[in-house]
């Protein structure tokens, strides 16, 4: 077929407007009958021209495709426009801790999960599986042959990641916690970082200044220290 | 009503998220914790929810055997014989695990932060173009629904057995029919005894042990027993499907006469 | 609020992509606390903006308001896209009980499938054997010979498994449950009863059930307070 470098990028624009799941580089080079690499070069620009200040939506890498999104900094006025809110994915501290480990060990059996917690977490598994944000793989050849879970696609589109390698090392948390102990102290810490940000929402919406604050802190990963709040 | 004294006690998901409290709270180092004085304080916490009749789980009860075992082999002398990269500390277990444990922490609230950015952003695929793709009633389904669903089925099938065994009267070939039912439904075979406890009378209940009987003598079932004294299952045994094809049961079931006389003799 | 031109327009980018149904002049104006005639000329710039040759998406005035659509250009391109993905696997409920039946009971001919659900399957046999996520296995010799079936590899492909022994067992999928029971984990404690108790003012007390019964949630791994010791 071969397309112009204009008409690519509007054909890849269009299609990934449209698109009901992010879309990947072989998906989109296999229907538009192009080279990946031309592709790939059309979509970094696709990108990049959604990045600029100007732009109220962006083209995002996520779950290993390419997607459109709102920008996070207009919800206040973006939320006054959809009627069908979907409803938000609460999940308790523990069903986001066991899914912190099954992120960064997957895949993991049941009693691996436990192990680490240290509190038995099948209540857990069972509400993460319904949420689809885990699935099984398998099972592990020791004894028992307990199912293994990892994390699904819906858990990297439900958490902004285009892979789990995405995540910072588990190293990295260690170095932050450590300092963000140093740098508090003689304050004691009577109330984590988690419970502070929950308080936010508890049916109303974090102010815009909030989002953006945890937006910038998740982009640079900065996040982890938990006791350096309050 | 209010207590008479305040309480205010804080809640711990489980004994790991109580010592990294105790041990950031204090500003102990997590590498050299000081074993008894955490231990005290771990006890405390135990004895305040006891005080306040709250169940304390296993777990909690686990990590206290471990920590006063810790703390007393720290106040054993160190092997002489052993060289000092042999000695190792009593609490390098724990500290790993409450390090560990801590990363963890930290990482859910990375992903606690990130999801709540996705709260915030929405995504609008043209559904125009996907038109007439999705049929009428369907639905997108996963593993997870695959055994919800099966085991809905199951649930709705002992429903129905139970609106069945609540007849009256019963013939032996009814209560043999009953059972093949549930042989063929359920997972691992039918627990005897609930299949006798679900019997609406002391009627219906021997005919259904002799419906068990009967089964037995022709092979389309075996009883087995795990351990002694273990519950009894009923499984499906060699001639099951000889036995239960086209009318097969009714050929060999004792007739209503000898039945009623059976029922007359318990009577 | 005042947004800057650029702000402004990057907003109303935002809300009439995301919006359920065509955002009317007004309505935008009102939402973003702008002048009408501010906002009509940066809808006009945008337009234009989208208009040009290199863009794959147009916004267009519709029914009084203002949409985003593909271009009409590109409409082959985007179903070519959508055609060329594997759908995901979408059963009806009678459709999906059957398939959980013989999944789990296979080889099973159809009476016996029957006996188990209560009613007939002879319809939704043939779906599945279409759909090819079922494959016949010879026949039961007794009486009848009815055709046995189980599952095919494409069910194993469909639901991520490499064999059917890695189905969960309905013991295992039930001590999930049971786990699960109680302690709910799913429903976010989006205030965690530990700061929840902690939030009653120094002089007032909290009930004794209220403590109690967080107590419990709390001992039970219900409640997402963690760390939030006073």
């Amino acid at each position: 077929m071969s397309l112009t470098p204009v008409e690519l990028k509007a054909a890849l624009e269009a299609t990934i407007y449209a698109a009901d799941e992010p879309a990947t580089l072989e998906q989109l080079a296999s229907a538009l009958g192009e080279e990946k690499s031309v592709v790939r070069a059309a979509l970094d620009e696709l990108v990049a021209s959604y990045a600029s200040e100007e732009r109220g939506v962006e083209v995002r890498a996520v779950a290993g495709g390419y997607k459109m999104y709102t920008k996070p900094q207009h919800h206040e006025a973006v939320r006054r426009f959809i009627k069908s809110l979907r409803p938000p994915l609460r999940l308790t501290m523990p069903a986001l801790e066991t899914l912190a480990v099954i992120a960064y060990k997957q895949p993991a059996t049941g009693p691996e999960i436990q192990e680490i917690r240290g509190v038995n977490c099948a209540g857990v598994l069972k509400t993460l599986l319904e949420k689809r944000l885990i699935v099984t793989a398998g099972r592990k050849e020791v004894i028992g042959r307990p199912i293994l879970y990892r994390t699904s696609k819906e858990f990297l589109m439900r958490f902004g990641l285009s892979d789990v390698d995405e995540l910072p090392s588990l190293k990295e948390f260690e170095a932050l916690a450590r300092e963000a102990l140093g740098a508090d102290e003689g304050v004691a810490v009577t109330e984590p970082a988690a419970s502070a940000l929950q308080k936010t929402s508890p049916g109303g919406q974090p102010g815009d200044a909030e989002v953006k604050a945890a937006a910038a802190a998740a982009a640079t990963g900065e996040t982890a220290g938990t006791n350096s709040a309050s | 009503m209010a207590t008479p004294y305040k309480i205010q006690i804080p809640m711990y998901e489980g004994p790991l998220d109580l010592l990294l409290d105790l041990i950031r709270k204090q500003e102990m180092d997590i590498h050299n914790i000081p074993i008894a004085k955490i231990t005290g304080q771990y006890l405390e916490y135990l004895h305040k929810l006891e005080a306040l009749d709250i169940d304390v789980s296993a777990d909690f009860i686990y990590m206290a055997a471990t920590l006063i075992l810790i703390k007393s082999k720290m106040l054993l002398p160190p092997d002489p014989l052993a060289g000092p990269e042999e000695q190792e500390d009593p609490r390098a277990d724990l500290v790993h695990r409450l390090v560990e444990h801590e990363k963890f922490k930290n990482a859910a609230q990375l992903l606690y932060q990130k999801q709540q950015i996705e709260e915030h952003v929405w995504s609008r695929p043209d559904r125009s173009l996907y038109e007439g793709e999705e049929a009428e009633g369907e639905i997108t389904v996963s593993l997870v629904d695959l055994i919800k669903v099966f085991q809905e089925v199951l649930e709705r099938r002992k429903e129905v057995t139970k609106i069945a065994l609540s007849h009256d009267q019963f013939t032996v070939a009814q209560m043999m029919e009953e059972l093949r039912k549930q042989l063929i439904a359920g997972e691992d075979g039918v627990r005897l005894v609930a299949f006798f406890e679900a019997c609406p009378s002391r009627h219906a209940m021997i005919v259904a042990f002799l419906a068990v009987l009967e089964m037995v003598r022709l092979q389309a079932v075996v009883l087995t027993q795990e351990q002694l004294f273990g519950e009894i299952v009923l499984r499906k045994h060699k001639m099951f499907d000889v036995v239960f094809s086209g009318g097969g049961a009714e050929r060999s079931v004792p007739d209503e006469t000898a039945l009623n006389k059976i029922d007359e003799q318990y009577q």
